[in-house]
């Protein structure tokens, strides 16, 4: 009886911790006045969805993908044309535009899952760079000079304003409503086919997995999620151009997620609250007084953490004293098996 | 189109020779009153602080180095004559890394974490856009002294009342462009009917092809061939052998430092030497484009927003060369000026006021030279922001008298070499490239 | 007839670049199984070497190619030492890819640090002597290049295939463990092939300078490319590395001069896309 | 319909470039039964597996289950048709936990998990089947080779077939342990299911399997009992490695 | 011949093996028991130097050993066949042969050695151009043993070379070890699942039960210690 007590009171701080984490965010703006803040915050936020994206593909399927960015791309290209070529309404051609990166991803993709491990991040490459090049020759899409959203006053309707504010919590609700999507995934079925897929595609088959079926899947989830924050995106920056799909954007979709830990659907946002702020501050501090040094040290703090936290942040986290300390002081965390049971009985 | 900018040209060349002479005392007097000021002024008051959006790191991070150059030159000159309303200037320096996203960012911290109360930049015109935006919303009173791109100052910018533009637009650079070419007969004897493009993929590329489309049937052109490639190329022999196919009169391109380099090697290379190549600035005048190439670069003419060996421009030039080691150029002169604008107008304004600064440089109008300072260094003799239209187009704020000059490259120096009646120095041709 | 012609000549030229490059990282790559994603950034490193031994020391680019030769592989052997082995350890792809990007940020930022943004190149006695043979003309540093690099990737396959060395390389590229089972130092190796790596990419970046500028940037577009030789190559192979290379170089100038300039780049890309998925079908369809 | 054999292969021959692995066997497996497998080294046991289990489409032949052809089926179809296998060189996954291995599988197959708690209950049952429940939390990695192979077996048990297949599931168990996966496998078929096993250790062979078919290379050479199979001279030469004298005398 | 005493070792901050002591004399064949998981790998591992002990001493013919290299210990005589064949799967068979001979003067041998390996298992010469991965796991298993013959083993550990062999092949290759033993007065140390094979070959034998050895005799002993009967043939 005390057990059930134990796991529920467990439950309830759990969410308790939870909600205030998710109060702090919300207070946030109220608090901090300063558009720069929370600009960082804005680019945490959809950065931080982007790696969630990245994760979904790269730590959860094992297919590291190095394209991002031209997902992310097509979707605020596909989103923007459609706004200001047939003038509707930007959450529509929000939609549209995930639709029409899904459609491209998967179709692209499909005869490309023969490949596996290297091959696999080879082509993502390749493909993120003919889609540029595609778009860079193309008078459609604006070619080289890109396209801009028009301005005008704040609206609602139209995503668009001056004040910071509304892109916080609308990135902030993004942030969350895919996190929770992630999670929801993780402890599916499609997300138990994908780590499948990531630890063993011949295993994978032998239990009844179509790897093809489900690696189709994943690109194209993480595609259109990808393609939703090339939304907020274009809407918050308001203007883009083909440099967005370069490489090194790729990269910088990833760095959130390995920072943080890879292997975490968490992973990506607490390492994109690490490393953006982190290399908004290196940037202030001190490019102007060296250009490059800036860069130089996110380097090394990438580097550091690799090699000495190999499995993330959270890793290092998830065994640590600090964990322990977190699981039975403030969360009062039963033993898994006392968890495992009050389950398992509260399902018959 | 720009016939007021070409008078503007033709009416510079006299009045500045004989108002070089003038200002020589003008100079002189100055540090007499440097010293004073300086020890009483400049030290005391609270800095005004300039922001600037430059590419600092990424591929054209050398652009950035050129510009920050010529804003700090400035800013030295001017606090050593005792700042500006008393108050020295200060330069707040952010880095785009040629990114819209972070130069959003960057010019977001410049005005409100470091408080900057000018902004300067950028160095493309697509991050330019963006920066604009920003300030703005914030008011703050902003100058690009290079982003050329027409549009960024078109009837969709019209309420954009904080954005003034100094440079000429790309228009107006290619339109000289291709009058230089049909008055090069003159002195060459040849007459010039084909032309073709060399250039990069990137927005400066597809503003050239836009332009040159725009005039070239007016200066009775044609066209024969467009080649391009992506920046930071390996190899440019297939583009190199595709104009040698198409064979034209004249090259017209517009590149960074790294491929405009790897261009006139690659002419060499293919061993062809194109009788005429016609630059629009850029790479082609990045100061290491000679000391990099040496002689075969001899004969390569640009588009230069300034010159050393112009009138106005050969004394600041020895004084920044003996500063930094190299020569001033287009982008340097022009931010140097544009710091110039910025002092010009806070005194006019009386404060740092967003808005009153503002109001100040939309009325400003210096003619010749700025009150306290030199010359206007780069080719014209008048700074005044004007709406006016240009081919048909509604523009805002730009600076109309702004124009061009071309120089060459003879015994591995730029000479100017038109407007003609700005110089005495005879066009090579066909271009030596040896 | 002429144009071709000196497009093929230009082609290969240029597609021996890719294939020194692409055989780097084909070492590199066959051994560990990490795609070494700095290995552009390498080569710039090695034109910087180059740069610093003429301007300060006088010594011709091609002169300096043994010593940049030692240098890179000293530093590639330190970084595989220090970050790259201890990282082997975890098995993790995923971090190995990013080890090496890391280190590409480190190495381009650190160069734009030291030597800032400006461009450099090289100016010898000799960089602007052309040779003409009938129709084709021909950069004589180009050429040189050319016959350094043929005679650098002929040895390197002697060696692999030949020698004892080589052969212990290709074992530990199979089964580490097995090889350490017949007695094969697999770290050495490990030291050894990142070295090599390193040490071509950085050679092809000390020939490089000879006709391309010099800048901290420079390695992007060719790092790039030596992936597509590797893979359409094929992963280990060297001769494959060396063909490959040739044929990216020819393939690009023929897309240049057939179809158009600006369509090479997106040609290359989809014809590399289309090549690896067709050769993995095939090996797929074999088993 | 159940004197229908639940598999019946039918002249099935595979080559690889030059080698011919398997040459014209046919046979069938009985309902309910447990097939055995045997053969020396190299004999075609493993690559006749892949083709019934859809791994290696066969060269030449035809394979039905249940009297359909399944010759073109591939791989990933089997658990569906509630037939499921276990792989000579260990697939475990290797960062997942023993539970989650097992929870994976619960979700498919013809009778796959409709949900979270479903794949749960029913991966806990099939750990606690297959003896595996009290490492149920340890990452499947860190197992020896007997709880690997155990894992092997639960993670097929897990997709609830009818027919199984597993290959050398009992190599590298000393003899105690041996009894106790035999055990194992009776369960696992008195519940129900069909077994077709390959293994090299005849005790458990001989203790376990109704009909074994003996494979040499890649030709069917004998079947039957355990019994007549393991006193049939050739068989004896070939595999078990009787000396000629012993099996004079 | 090879002497180990108060070995302790293990991964990472894990130790498996405690104090461990055995010895192996000239000529002898030593069959190591235990369950799975015990710790013989390990063991295996710790001797031939791929893993380094955190304590104790391995010494061979008086020289220690401890500490030292592979390479060191593979010229010293110690060769190993790995549990798990460990082979090269691209190289071809003769290729992966080859390879056995790295260590001292074998390369010169390498003939003589490769015809005596072709001689013990016939198949192998069969298949010399096969590439090893592709070969069944049986004709894998003779390659590693055939291999780890033409490094001219001094003493010759055999890590579950039984796994997966038809019994016929089992015998062939455990009697390949006692006639080395018999003959060429090769010591061998059999780590073996197939307990009742094993102590019939075998001279003596120890049981390793969670990293620390609990029984040793000779081979006679053993097969009839209750405990043996009991824990491991399930008698
Ligand atoms: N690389 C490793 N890292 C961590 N632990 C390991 C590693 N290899 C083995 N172990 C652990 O060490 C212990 C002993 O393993 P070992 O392989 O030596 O056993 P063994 O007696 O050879 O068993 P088997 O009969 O299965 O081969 C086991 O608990 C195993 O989980
Ligand atoms: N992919 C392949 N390519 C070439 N030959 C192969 C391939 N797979 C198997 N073979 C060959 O086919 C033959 C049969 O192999 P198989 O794995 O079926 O043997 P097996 O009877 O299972 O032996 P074991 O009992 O040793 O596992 C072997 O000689 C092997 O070398
Ligand atoms: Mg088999
Ligand atoms: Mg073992």
């Amino acid at each position: 009886m005390d057990k059930k007590k134990a796991v529920r009171d467990y439950h309830r701080n759990l969410a308790v911790t939870a909600g205030i984490i998710l109060l702090i965010f919300i207070a946030i703006p109220i608090f901090v006045k300063s558009p720069y803040i929370l600009n960082v915050f804005v680019l945490v936020f959809y950065m931080s969805t982007l790696s969630m994206a990245w994760n979904l593909l790269g730590g959860m399927t094992g297919q590291n993908s190095l394209g991002h960015a031209a997902y992310m791309g097509l979707g605020a290209y596909a989103s923007c044309l459609l706004v200001v070529r047939t003038g509707i309404n930007p959450w529509l051609s929000a939609v549209a535009g995930m639709v029409a990166v899904a459609v491209v991803a998967g179709v692209i993709f499909y005869p490309c899952f023969i490949l596996r491990g290297p091959y696999f991040t080879l082509v993502s490459i390749a493909f993120g760079e003919a889609i540029r090049q595609f778009i860079i020759n193309s008078e459609f899409f604006g070619r080289a000079s890109g396209v801009g959203l028009p301005y005008g006053k704040d609206s609602w309707i139209d995503f668009r304003f001056g004040s910071k504010v509304p892109y916080y919590y609308v990135g902030l609700a993004m942030m969350i409503l895919i996190y929770a999507f992630m999670k929801k995934i993780e402890r599916s079925k499609i997300g138990y086919a994908l780590k499948t897929i990531r630890e063993d595609e011949d295993a994978a088959a032998a239990i009844g997995i179509n790897p093809i079926k489900y690696k189709i899947m994943a690109v194209v989830i993480s595609a259109m999620v990808a393609a939703l924050v090339g939304f907020f995106y274009a809407s918050y920056i308001r203007y883009i151009d083909p440099e967005l799909m370069i490489q090194a954007k790729s990269t910088e979709a990833v760095l959130p997620a390995i920072v943080g830990g890879a292997a975490f659907v968490e992973g990506p946002i607490i390492g994109g609250l690490i490393m953006i702020p982190l290399s908004e501050f290196l940037r202030a501090t001190y490019s102007a007084i060296l250009p490059g040094i800036n860069m130089l040290m996110y380097a090394v703090v990438l580097l550091v953490v690799i090699r000495f936290r190999p499995a993330g942040i959270l890793g290092w986290y998830m065994n640590s004293r600090a964990k322990q300390f977190v699981d039975e002081r403030i969360l009062k965390k039963p033993s898994v098996e006392v968890i495992e049971e009050v389950e398992m009985a509260g399902g018959r | 189109a720009s016939g007021a900018i070409n008078s503007a040209q033709g009416q510079a060349a006299a009045p500045a020779e004989q108002e070089r002479t003038e200002a020589a005392p003008a100079e002189e007097a100055a540090p007499a009153e440097e010293t004073a000021a300086a020890d009483e002024n400049a030290p005391e008051g609270d800095p005004i602080r300039l922001g600037t959006i430059y590419a600092m790191s990424g591929g054209n991070a050398a652009i950035g180095a050129n510009i920050l150059r010529g804003i700090d030159f400035a800013v030295a000159e001017i606090n050593a004559k005792g700042g500006v309303l008393g108050r020295p200037l200060e330069v707040v320096r952010g880095d785009h890394a040629g990114d819209p996203a972070t130069g959003k960012s960057e010019a977001e911290r410049l005005i409100t974490q470091e408080h900057v109360d000018l902004m300067m930049g950028c160095h493309m015109s697509t991050v330019t856009e963006v920066v604009a935006q920003v300030c703005q919303q914030y008011g703050v009173p902003m100058i690009t002294a290079i982003s050329t791109l027409d549009r960024l100052t078109d009837a969709d910018h019209e309420d954009m009342d904080y954005f003034f533009r100094l440079c000429p637009l790309n228009s107006v650079y290619v339109e000289d462009m291709l009058k230089y070419l049909k008055d090069s007969t003159e002195q060459t004897g040849e007459e010039i009917k084909t032309i073709a493009i060399f250039t990069d993929r990137a927005a400066i590329g597809q503003e050239l092809i836009r332009c040159v489309n725009l005039f070239k049937d007016e200066y009775g052109l044609e066209l024969v061939a467009e080649v391009d490639y992506t920046s930071n190329a390996t190899d440019l022999s297939a583009q190199v052998l595709a104009l040698k196919d198409a064979n034209p009169d004249a090259i017209l391109c517009d590149s960074y430092i790294g491929d405009a380099t790897l261009f006139v090697q690659t002419l060499k290379a293919q061993n062809y030497s194109p009788k005429m190549i016609v630059a629009k600035a850029n790479g082609f005048t990045d100061p290491s484009f000679i000391t990099n190439l040496g002689s075969i670069a001899n004969g390569v003419a640009s588009v230069v927003e300034f010159n050393p060996d112009l009138t106005n421009g050969v004394e600041i030039n020895e004084e920044f060369n003996k500063e930094f080691g190299v020569d001033m150029n287009g982008h340097s002169a022009e931010s140097y000026t544009v710091v110039w604008i910025f002092k010009t107008a806070i005194e006019a304004a009386g404060s740092v006021e967003g808005e009153a600064v503002k109001e100040a440089l939309t009325n400003l109008d210096i003619q010749g030279e700025f009150p306290g300072g030199r010359k206007i260094v780069l080719p014209y003799d008048r700074i005044k922001f004007e709406n006016y239209e240009l081919a048909g187009e509604p523009h805002y704020r730009d600076n109309t008298y702004a124009s061009v000059a071309i120089a060459q490259i003879q015994d591995g120096a730029w000479k100017t070499v038109w407007p003609f009646n700005f110089t005495e120095t005879k066009i090579a041709y066909p271009a030596p490239l040896e | 007839m002429s144009t071709f012609l000196q497009a093929c000549v230009n082609g290969l030229l240029m597609g021996g670049f890719y294939s020194l490059m692409g055989m780097g990282q084909n070492v590199i790559f066959g051994v560990m199984k990490i795609v070494n994603f700095c290995h552009g950034e390498m080569l710039m490193v090695g034109m910087y070497l180059t740069f610093v031994l003429y301007t300060f020391f006088g010594i011709d680019p091609y002169l300096s190619v043994p010593i940049v030769a030692v240098v890179m592989f000293l530093f590639g052997a330190l970084i595989q030492h220090t970050l790259i082995t201890p990282s082997l350890g975890t098995k993790s792809f995923t971090n190995l890819l990013f080890l090496t990007v890391g280190l590409g940020l480190l190495l381009s930022n650190g160069a734009l640090v030291i030597f800032g943004s400006t461009y450099y190149t090289i100016n010898t006695p000799y960089s602007q002597t052309y040779i003409n043979l009938g129709p084709v003309t021909m950069a004589l540093p180009r050429l040189i290049s050319f016959g350094v690099l043929v005679v650098i990737s002929s040895a390197l396959f002697a060696f692999l295939k030949y020698t004892t060395t080589g052969k212990q390389i290709r074992a530990v590229s199979q089964n580490p463990v097995g090889a350490e089972v017949v007695g094969i130092n697999v770290k050495s190796i490990y030291i050894l092939t990142y070295g090599i790596g390193v040490a071509l990419a950085g050679v092809a970046g000390s020939l490089l300078t000879g006709f391309y500028t010099i800048f901290p940037t420079a390695g992007a577009s060719f790092g790039f490319r030596a992936l597509i030789v590797v893979v359409v190559g094929g992963l280990g192979s060297i001769p494959g590395a060396f063909l490959a290379g040739i044929f990216l170089g020819l393939l690009e100038t023929m897309v240049a001069l057939f179809i158009s300039p600006s369509y090479s780049d997106l040609i290359v890309f989809v014809t590399f896309i289309v090549i690896l998925v067709v050769r993995q079908t095939i090996i797929a369809r074999r088993r | 319909m159940s004197d229908t054999p639940i598999i019946e292969v039918s002249h099935i021959t595979k080559r690889f470039k030059g080698l011919t692995a398997v040459k014209d066997v046919s046979f069938t497996i009985k309902r309910g039964a447990i097939t055995g497998m045997i053969g020396p080294n190299g004999a075609g046991k493993s690559t006749t597996f892949n083709m019934i289990c859809g791994y290696y489409p066969p060269t030449e032949g035809k394979i039905f289950y249940d009297g359909k052809d399944i010759t073109d089926k591939k791989a990933y179809d089997y658990t569906n048709m509630k037939v499921s296998r276990t792989f000579q060189i260990m697939k475990p996954l290797k960062n997942l936990s023993v539970l989650d291995n097992v929870v994976a599988s619960a979700w498919f197959g013809h009778a796959a998990a409709k949900n979270e708690r479903q794949a749960r209950e029913k991966a806990m049952e099939v750990l606690q089947f297959t003896g595996l429940y009290e490492k149920r939390h340890v990452l499947s990695k860190d197992m020896g080779t007997p709880d690997q192979k155990r894992l092997e077996m639960a993670r097929a048990l897990a997709t609830s077939p009818q027919l199984l297949f597993l290959d050398e599931n009992m190599a590298g168990l000393n003899p105690a342990e041996t009894e106790e996966a035999i055990k194992l496998i009776r369960r696992i078929n008195e519940s129900g299911v069909t077994i077709f096993l390959i293994e090299h250790i005849m005790q458990a062979v001989v203790s376990l399997c109704e009909e074994v078919i003996v494979l040499h290379h890649g030709e069917k050479i004998a079947v039957g009992t355990p019994d007549e199979v393991m006193n049939d001279p050739y068989v004896m030469e070939v595999y078990l490695g009787v000396k000629k004298e012993d099996a004079d005398a | 011949m090879l002497k180990v005493s108060g070995l302790n070792a293990g991964y990472g901050s894990v130790n498996i093996l405690w104090d461990l002591e055995f010895e192996v004399k000239d000529g002898e064949i030593v069959a190591i028991l235990g369950s799975n998981g015990a710790g013989k790998t390990t063991m295996v591992r710790a001797v031939t130097g791929m893993l380094k002990p955190s304590s104790g001493s391995v010494q061979f013919n008086g020289d220690e050993l401890s500490g030292k290299n592979t390479r060191y210990i593979l010229d010293a005589g110690i060769v190993q066949v790995p549990e798990g064949r460990q082979l090269f799967t691209e190289m071809t068979v003769l290729e992966n042969l080859e390879m056995g001979a790295f260590n001292r003067k074998t390369k010169e041998h390498f003939r003589d050695n490769l015809k005596k390996a072709y001689g013990w298992f016939p198949r192998l010469e069969e298949r010399a151009k096969q590439a090893a991965g592709t070969l069944s796991g049986g004709e894998q298993q003779m390659v590693a043993v055939a291999r780890a013959l033409i490094g001219e083993p001094r003493l010759l550990i055999l890590d579950e070379p039984s796994l997966g062999l038809a019994p016929n092949i089992v015998d062939d290759i455990l009697k390949v070890a006692s006639d080395m033993a018999d003959h060429d007065g090769i010591s061998v140390l059999l780590v073996e699942q197939d307990i009742t094979k094993a102590l019939a070959c075998a001279d003596g034998g120890y049981v390793i039960e969670n990293g620390k050895i609990v029984l040793h005799g000779t081979a006679k002993e053993l097969s009839e210690n209750e405990h043996v009967k009991k824990a491991y043939l399930g008698i």
